[in-house]
């Protein structure tokens, strides 16, 4: 995945994507954690079965997440559903590569862009920072880079996945659109204790 | 008593150059950093410090710790603080709680005299007469109240909580609770040690020997060097199931009070042992210490507990109490050994201050002198953590306490909980049980890691689970001293004493939990930690019993006590907005919560707005409506057996409306569900039962259907929905819409279509309308959706475009007859009570509730009605009950009731029972104000237009 | 004091302040609360748990039906179930007519029962607040203040500012998440000492001749004649019961035991509407007095008032799932102390003391099962959920009454156990939420 | 805090699962006596033991899962067992 902040347009003459996260932050230097709002990344859901040709096509399994040949990211959120990342070129490149499929099994595939915001933390500190709003177990060994699971953050019901950057502990964290400026600010009201960096609505 | 500062010890925590200035009941005082609020006022000669709960006896300290039940005060708005443990802060506003006017002159201790009365358990036997007077006594006796005063004004300050999973987590930081977690740590486990004190090291703090600081100072030195993660003033507040545990950070940087939830591998319980109070006439009298207050205040802080001591040893720690008292100066007037039939019998002196110790010790009984007793009695092994875990300690009369029977694997106690040895052994204990608990906890991850999808897989199979091979700690003899010849306090939060305790028994109170209850013994702050082994001692005692046969009472957690605002933390609780709320707070808008919704009610004026959508158009955000994206070929199958009615031959373009019941027949929810495609539907339900819709829907395809194809995907927030209604709502959609045709013959009522709205594509429109008028509902992907709002204002302001919001909506949708489940229904209305009868095809091979609802055709059911009130200018509250004639008899209820701006009247759905639910018939509503009106059943549901013709426009 | 003293008893002291002054001057001790007796092969009737259900069962078999030759068996001590784990709230303030009718019944006869147990329960009216956050909840409290009326119990809909007056701790500004909007205030409402109805009820019944025994459990229920194996079930009768002390005949078995009731029911043969959930509570330090009335909120899952001992007590809801544990968890405190605060932020820096929980017996419908069952003989006095301790007096009463006339009296007719056959819940199901 | 042992998401919180009660059959419903589907409504075994019972993993992958438990231990019976009847709809 090249690029998560790239705007997203749904048409080349539509407006432009309106982010959930409508606040304005003050921008801060220094501290080792950034969060950022990736509201408009292109978000695709893949439903079929967990077995199935799909997956194999696919590659990540649930739990586990994959880079997809055109640059976008794989996410096995549950067993038979994906969720796939990227800007709109390589999540289209990404579900092109699926074409035919449907025909050898039920296979479903939805544009997912508007229903969820997404932002990512990232820093020595992301970790510290969901241990205080998310009771899962966040070790390496439990939650290795790459790792992908759904649980509740700050009494939100979100998908999660590991992703770092450049070897610094990085998370994706995909909630419900309407609830997307609750859990930015919670987040915020978390990480500050650690330094935060908040990269406003990257569509503004 | 007369204590004092001394000269500079070498085990001292207190920084004399850092003077601390703070105030005492208004008084001011100093002290040093280090100091606790106890050994500052210690220093400074203060020796009573609290007045007891019944009798207002003056009480000094005690213990000189966190457990010592004498030493709560009021620091500023923080009451019943533990002045033993609290660390002295500059500032400090200190002052005795329970005393007035003041700690020195306390009026209520006159109860003193009439403690003879006011035996436990004296409020069950009087003030039943007259009965009219006891919210008089009532409110008297509520002024004993113990306790400390809160500030209503205190604000719920930062709290945040953390979660965190170590392999092993050591509750305890003496000498064994710190050799486990370096063992347990070079084992390859993470490690969590938590200290309850201020620093790690347990007794050996306090020591004066000086092999004790030696390895004090080892033992810090190898935590430094380990990857163990030390929390110090912090407590395992409980274990609960599966080794969750509750700790809280008393220390934090930026928290008031931190919640740490931990999920440990496994427990190890290293707690130490709490000093046991001896029992006997005068114990509670100030001057009375036991030998860890009187060496904590010596070795750590520098203050000499009094002039000249007797001390009553029963075992080691009573011996070291001498050698340090000796060493500060205090004059030893007599050592009475517990272990060779020593005794004391009572205190002498004043109320405020012991002057003489009755002893009986190798010379007999005799008065001795003196203005302090140190008592070494013994010790209660606190199990907390092990009773949390389900274990049943078992009492050892030989070592005078109780000792852990069977915890379980993941749960080991070491340290003096576990037995007794020499530091060396109780280090080699500890060690051993840090690498049971190491081996046991890699066990754990083991199989945590290979049952969980996302973690690293884990090479070979679970490893064997650790057997225990611990060599045991042994068990020193100590005599069992519980009580004296005399009696006296065992309680001293609740002024209990031994003779209170064997009263109860007498009277059949006679098994621990119930003397606890009537006489409130170990109810109090603190815990049971120093009464609860003296008060079974009592009641068996009373019985002629051992101890092991009355049993003990079941520590509860917390362990420690923890705020309201620790275990609260920071309060989630997620908002829900649409993409549009910029707009609508722009607007003036006035905002209902709906669940986690925050949704536009009105925008200043709702009738305006009804009359608005009437005349004109009005557009409203009902982004909340619950929307779930179905597909596959089997979703029909799925409809048909969810809804009541039939959905087999819906043709792709194609609205119904549904109605869904539980099993039971109840209404569960409704709304519209439309065929977008082939194998396409989106479901719309409730905004309130969207989640609760979802699961209901998944619940069925994945245990009674799992065969069946249909993917389901909640899309409730992929789209800001928007509901343009109104007689001009087609000329205002022509205006935006650029691919449908809008006719009403290309786009009839209850049909979707699909189109481009103001430039935004893939929106889907659909003809319907709660509201009863012509209207488009919207649905536009949410990242545009104040966009396609702000240019339908704008398109539309020439046509008078307004916005509405919900009380608009419920206004017109109850002129419509439309009822809302949950308002005009409830957890008793049955499918065929709404009226609906002909929806419900029973036809149907199987469908959610169809037995209930078949047999409902046979019973009597209330029924949803529109009624009209005879006065058109009155509107009976929702809630006003319907009445036969002037008797109380209720034959229904108004569910919803509004003044309709359209009709000029009142209007209102209720539910009645049946034989009053035919049209024309005559009611009796009452009202709030307890005024009887007249009230008319119509014909149909709907006031406004019965026959749609507007909506179908 | 041991054996049978049903014949020439001699009536106990009675507790008033010239007794105990009396008896302190002279230091003299008072007498056993209640016998130890032994247990007999025999009995008229008897009732299955020693809490305050099963004692006032007793208590008024004895005193209204002449039914003295009463046994009371509990597994463990008198009240050591529900009875002594509640929060002690009493109330009427119901939402169904048959509800409010039934629980009017026993708020009268707690108001009564100080002097006619002799025991000070310290019945504190001191007003009860639920407070409603949303439209929803508002309007049922409303229904239920206009059900309440009609039934004659005092219970009003009183808004922010009159809330305010009479609890002046409550944020009643709208700055919380979700405010408060008003409150359904029901005057007679308060709490009891929950311990010393246990007591008074088991010293009056003993009086009058009927045994407590303790650690005397159940094992079996002897029955004959039902469709199902041994003779029990449906249109059988029931003969005694069998304990870990021997077996007893009897004609009458009343089943009091609340969250172990399934399976005391299905010794006799009888399912019922029943799963067991913990319900948890927990206690603060004390404080000075500050919260002068019981305080309720539904959609905030919490209910609280301040004992004459400064403590606030608090309670929740049941626990999500079903279980016979009786150990308090974490995320229970967490969730408790998150609303209170959000009604009440001063508190913030009150502790938390101890924590616990009790087993409940929880129905579909949020109502008790009473009464007859198809086993002649075997009455059941369960289903209490959350609410049993306010209903004791009056499910005593109406259980003896069912147990002695073999009838069903009317005011318990809406919950006897067929109607789970016929489909006719009751209506408190209608506004199920929090309702202590 | 109950570890409650998910199939396809491990052992979570019990709070991240949603609790649905005994499992049981449902009835014929063209075919059952009154007596019958309000048995399966409402009347339950509610045992002091072993109970197969479903869970909801509301907050992880939104699976139904049926699973043996001690109601008196609160302890599993592992490995749990995915897929089978639902628990009472009223």
């Amino acid at each position: 995945m090249a690029d998560t902040a790239s705007p997203l347009r749904s048409t080349s003459m539509g407006p432009a994507f309106e982010s959930p996260v409508v606040r304005n932050y003050p921008t801060s230097e220094g501290g080792n954690l950034t969060l950022t709002d990736a509201s408009a990344t292109a978000k695709w859901l893949v439903r079929a079965d967990a077995d199935g040709p799909t997956a194999d096509r696919l590659g990540a399994r649930f739990g586990s997440s994959q880079m997809a040949p055109g640059g976008a990211l794989v996410l096995g959120s549950r067993p038979g559903e994906w969720i796939i990342v990227g800007t709109p070129g390589e999540v289209s490149a990404a579900v092109a590569d699926l074409d035919g499929l449907e025909a050898q099994e039920f296979m479903t595939v939805l544009d997912w862009t508007h229903s969820r915001a997404m932002f990512r933390a990232t820093g020595v500190s992301a970790t510290r920072m969901l241990e205080k709003v998310c009771g899962i177990d966040w070790s390496d060994h439990m939650t290795p880079d790459g790792a992908v699971l759904s649980a509740s953050v700050a009494l939100t019901t979100c998908d999660l996945a590991r992703n770092d950057v450049d070897g610094t502990p990085s998370y994706l964290i995909f909630c419900d659109r309407s609830v997307g400026q609750y859990l930015f600010d919670a987040l915020i009201d978390a990480g500050n204790e650690f330094g935060l960096t908040v990269t406003a609505s990257s569509a503004s | 008593m007369t204590m004092s500062r001394q000269g500079v010890q070498p085990t001292e925590v207190i920084d004399r150059a850092a003077k601390l200035r703070f105030r005492w009941n208004g008084k001011r005082f100093s002290g040093f950093e280090g100091d606790t609020i106890a050994s500052a006022l210690a220093a400074a000669g203060e020796h009573i410090f609290s007045r007891s709960m019944k009798y207002h006896r003056p009480r000094g300290i005690l213990t000189a710790d966190y457990w010592d039940p004498n030493l709560m005060v009021q620091v500023g708005d923080d009451p019943n603080v533990r002045a033993g443990h609290r660390l002295l802060e500059s500032g400090m506003d200190v002052r005795s709680q329970n005393a007035w006017p003041s700690l020195n002159r306390d009026i209520k201790a006159a109860n003193s005299l009439l403690g003879r009365f006011l035996t436990a358990g004296f409020y069950y036997k009087t003030f039943m007469r007259p009965q009219w007077l006891w919210p008089t006594y009532e409110r008297v006796l509520a002024t004993f109240a113990p306790g400390g005063k809160i500030d209503l004004d205190t604000p719920h300050a930062y709290h945040d909580k953390r979660y965190t999973h170590p392999d092993v987590v050591v509750a305890g930081a003496g000498p064994a609770g710190i050799s486990a977690a370096l063992a347990a740590s070079s084992a390859g486990a993470s490690v969590l040690l938590v200290s309850h004190e201020h620093a790690v090291g347990g007794h050996l703090r306090y020591s004066s020997d000086a092999a004790d600081q030696a390895a004090l100072t080892e033992l810090r030195a190898a935590l430094d060097a380990s990857d163990v993660e030390v929390l110090t003033d912090s407590t395992v507040t409980g274990r609960y199931e599966d080794n969750w545990l509750g700790i809280v950070q008393r220390n934090h940087p930026i928290a008031v009070e931190r919640l740490i939830k931990a999920r440990a591998k496994t427990l190890v319980a290293a707690p130490g042992l709490i000093e046991r109070p001896y029992v006997f006439e005068g114990n509670d009298r100030p001057g009375v210490i036991t030998p860890g207050a009187a060496r904590r205040l010596i070795n750590l802080w520098g203050v000499k507990p009094g002039e000249r001591a007797v001390v009553f040893s029963a075992n080691a720690d009573g011996d070291a109490a001498v050698a340090d008292l000796e060493r500060v100066g205090t004059e030893i007037a007599a050592v009475i050994d517990g272990r060779t039939g020593g005794s004391v019998s009572s205190t002498a002196g004043s109320s405020r201050a012991v002057e003489a110790v009755m002893v009986n010790g190798t010379n007999g009984a005799e008065r001795i002198d003196a203005d302090l007793l140190v008592v070494a009695a013994g010790w209660t092994a606190p199990t907390s953590l092990l009773n949390m875990a389900g274990d049943r300690p078992i009492y050892d009369p030989t070592a005078a306490r109780f000792f852990p029977s069977d915890p379980p694997s993941n749960v080991l106690a070491t340290g003096g909980l576990a037995g007794d040895a020499d530091l060396d052994g109780l280090r080699q204990h500890g060690a051993a049980t840090g690498r049971l608990a190491a081996a046991r906890a890699a066990a754990v991850r083991h199989r945590l890691q290979s049952r969980t999808a996302r973690a690293l897989p884990v090479d070979g199979d679970e490893p064997a689970w650790a057997p225990d091979e611990r060599a045991p700690l042994g068990r020193d003899p100590h005599p069992e001293l519980y009580r004296a010849d005399t009696h006296g306090m065992v309680d001293m939060s609740e002024d209990i004493s031994s003779k209170d305790l064997v009263a109860a028994a007498h009277e059949g109170y006679d098994s621990v939990e119930l003397a606890k209850r009537y006489t409130t013994a170990t109810m109090g702050p603190s815990q049971g930690k120093l009464e609860t082994v003296n008060t079974v001692a009592a009641i068996a005692e009373a019985r002629g019993e051992t101890i092991s046969e009355v049993g003990t009472t079941v520590w509860r957690p917390p362990y420690a006590p923890l705020t309201l605002g620790a275990l609260a933390g920071r309060m989630f609780e997620p908002v829900r907005v649409s993409s549009i709320q910029p707009w609508h707070e722009a607007n003036n808008v006035s905002v209902i919560q709906a669940g986690q919704w925050l949704r536009p009610d009105h925008y200043g004026d709702p009738a305006a707005e009804v009359r608005n959508v009437r005349d004109n158009v009005g557009l409203i955000d009902v982004t909340p409506l619950g929307k779930l994206d179905l597909r596959g070929p089997d979703v029909p199958k799925l409809l048909s057996l969810l809804y009541v009615n039939k959905w087999m031959k819906l043709g792709v373009g194609r609205v119904r409306y549904g109605m869904m019941c539980a099993e039971d027949g109840v209404v569960l929810d409704d709304g519209v569900t439309g065929r977008l495609g082939e194998d396409h539907y989106m479901m719309s339900t409730t905004s309130s039962g969207a989640g609760g819709v979802w699961e209901w829907v998944e619940n069925w395809l994945q245990t009674e259907r799992p065969d069946w194809q249909v993917h389901v995907t909640p899309v409730t927030t992929a789209y800001a929905s928007i509901n343009v209604a109104g007689p001009k709502s087609r000329e205002l959609m022509s205006r935006v819409c650029e691919d449908a045709d809008l006719d009403a013959e290309a786009f009839p009522y209850m049909t979707v279509r699909q189109a481009t709205v103001a430039g935004v594509e893939d929106c889907f429109m659909w003809r319907i309308g709660f509201t009863g008028e012509l209207s488009f509902e919207l649905h536009v992907p949410a990242g545009h959706g104040l966009h396609v709002w702000e240019a339908l204002m704008d398109a539309g302001s020439d046509l008078g475009v307004g916005p509405f919001g919900l009380e608009g909506q419920r206004i017109m949708r109850l002129e419509k007859g439309h009822f809302i489940v949950g308002q005009d229904t409830d957890g008793l209305t049955l499918g065929p009570s709404t009226g609906l009868w002909s929806l419900i095809k029973l036809d149907k091979d199987d469908f959610a509730g169809k037995p209930e609802l078949a047999w409902a055709a046979d019973r009597s059911l209330p029924m949803v009605v529109a009624i009209q009130p005879d006065d058109p200018d009155v509107v009976p509250e929702e809630a006003a009950q319907i009445v036969r004639g002037n008797t109380n008899e209720i034959l229904g209820r108004i569910t919803s009731s509004r003044y309709s701006p359209t009709l000029n009247r009142s209007i209102c759905l209720g539910q009645v029972e049946p034989d009053l639910a035919a049209g024309g018939t005559k009611l009796t509503v009452l009202l709030e104000s307890g005024e009887r009106i007249g009230a008319t059943v119509i014909d149909h549901h709907a006031h406004f237009d019965p026959a749609g013709e507007r909506l179908r426009g | 004091m041991r054996g049978n003293g049903r014949l020439g008893r001699k009536r106990p002291p009675k507790y008033s302040a010239a007794a105990l002054a009396w008896k302190g001057l002279r230091g003299q001790s008072w007498p056993r609360v209640w016998r130890d007796c032994d247990l007999k092969r025999s009995y008229d009737a008897v009732v299955i748990g020693g809490g305050v259900h099963g004692l006032a069962t007793a208590y008024y078999l004895a005193r209204n039906h002449g039914m003295t030759d009463v046994a009371v068996l509990d597994k463990a001590y008198l009240g050591s179930g529900g009875s002594g784990r509640n929060t002690a709230i009493v109330r009427s303030n119901y939402l169904t007519p048959e509800g409010v009718a039934f629980y009017d019944r026993s708020v009268h006869l707690y108001e009564q029962m100080a002097v006619e147990l002799n025991i000070n329960v310290m019945f504190s009216q001191r007003g009860h607040l639920t407070l409603a956050h949303s439209d929803a909840s508002l309007r049922t409290m409303h229904w239920r203040a206009e059900v309440n009326k009609l039934g004659g119990v005092n219970s009003s809909v009183i808004g922010p500012d009159e809330i305010k007056k009479e609890c002046p701790s409550l944020d009643t500004s709208d700055h919380p998440r979700y405010p408060i909007q008003g409150a359904l205030y029901h005057p007679p409402g308060g709490v009891v000492r929950h311990d010393a109805v246990v007591w008074g009820y088991a010293r009056a019944a003993d009086h009058m001749g009927v045994e407590m025994h303790q650690k005397t459990e159940v094992t079996d229920i002897l029955c004959e004649g039902g469709d199902g194996p041994d003779g029990k079930g449906a249109g059988g009768r029931v003969t005694g019961v069998r304990t870990n002390r021997g077996d007893i005949s009897t004609p009458i078995v009343i089943n009091c035991t609340a969250g172990w009731a399934s399976l005391i029911s299905t010794m006799a043969g009888v399912r019922l509407p029943i799963t067991t959930h913990p319900l948890q509570a927990a206690v603060t330090e004390p404080v000075k007095m500050f919260l002068p009335t019981v305080v309720v909120s539904g959609s905030l899952h919490v209910y609280v008032s301040q004992t004459d001992r400064g403590e606030l007590v608090f309670g929740a809801s049941v626990d999500p799932y079903a279980n016979y544990s009786v150990r308090g968890s974490l995320e229970f405190t967490e969730g408790l102390a998150g609303h209170v605060l959000e009604l009440m932020p001063g508190v913030s820096r009150m502790r938390i003391l101890r924590q616990w929980s009790g087993l409940c017996d929880m129905t579909p419908d949020y109502s008790p099962v009473m009464g007859h069952t198809p086993v002649e003989g075997f009455l059941v006095d369960v289903g209490w959920g959350t609410y049993g301790f306010k209903a004791a007096p009056v499910s005593g009463e109406q259980i003896a009454e069912a147990a002695a006339t073999g009838t069903t009296p009317k005011l318990i007719e809406a919950f006897a156990l067929s109607r789970f056959d016929d489909g006719e819940l009751v209506g408190e199901k209608g506004a199920a939420s929090v309702g202590h | 805090m109950l570890l409650v042992p998910c199939p396809n998401c491990g052992p979570r919180n019990s709070t991240d699962l949603r609790y649905g009660g005994e499992s049981h059959a449902r009835p014929d419903p063209n075919t059952a006596s009154p007596a019958e589907w309000r048995a399966y409504l409402y009347l339950r075994d509610n045992p002091a033991g072993w109970l197969r019972e479903n869970w909801y993993c509301a907050s992880g992958c939104r699976r139904w899962f049926s699973v043996e438990r001690n109601t008196a231990t609160n302890e599993f019976r592992d490995p749990p067992l995915p897929g089978d009847k639902r628990g009472g709809a009223a």
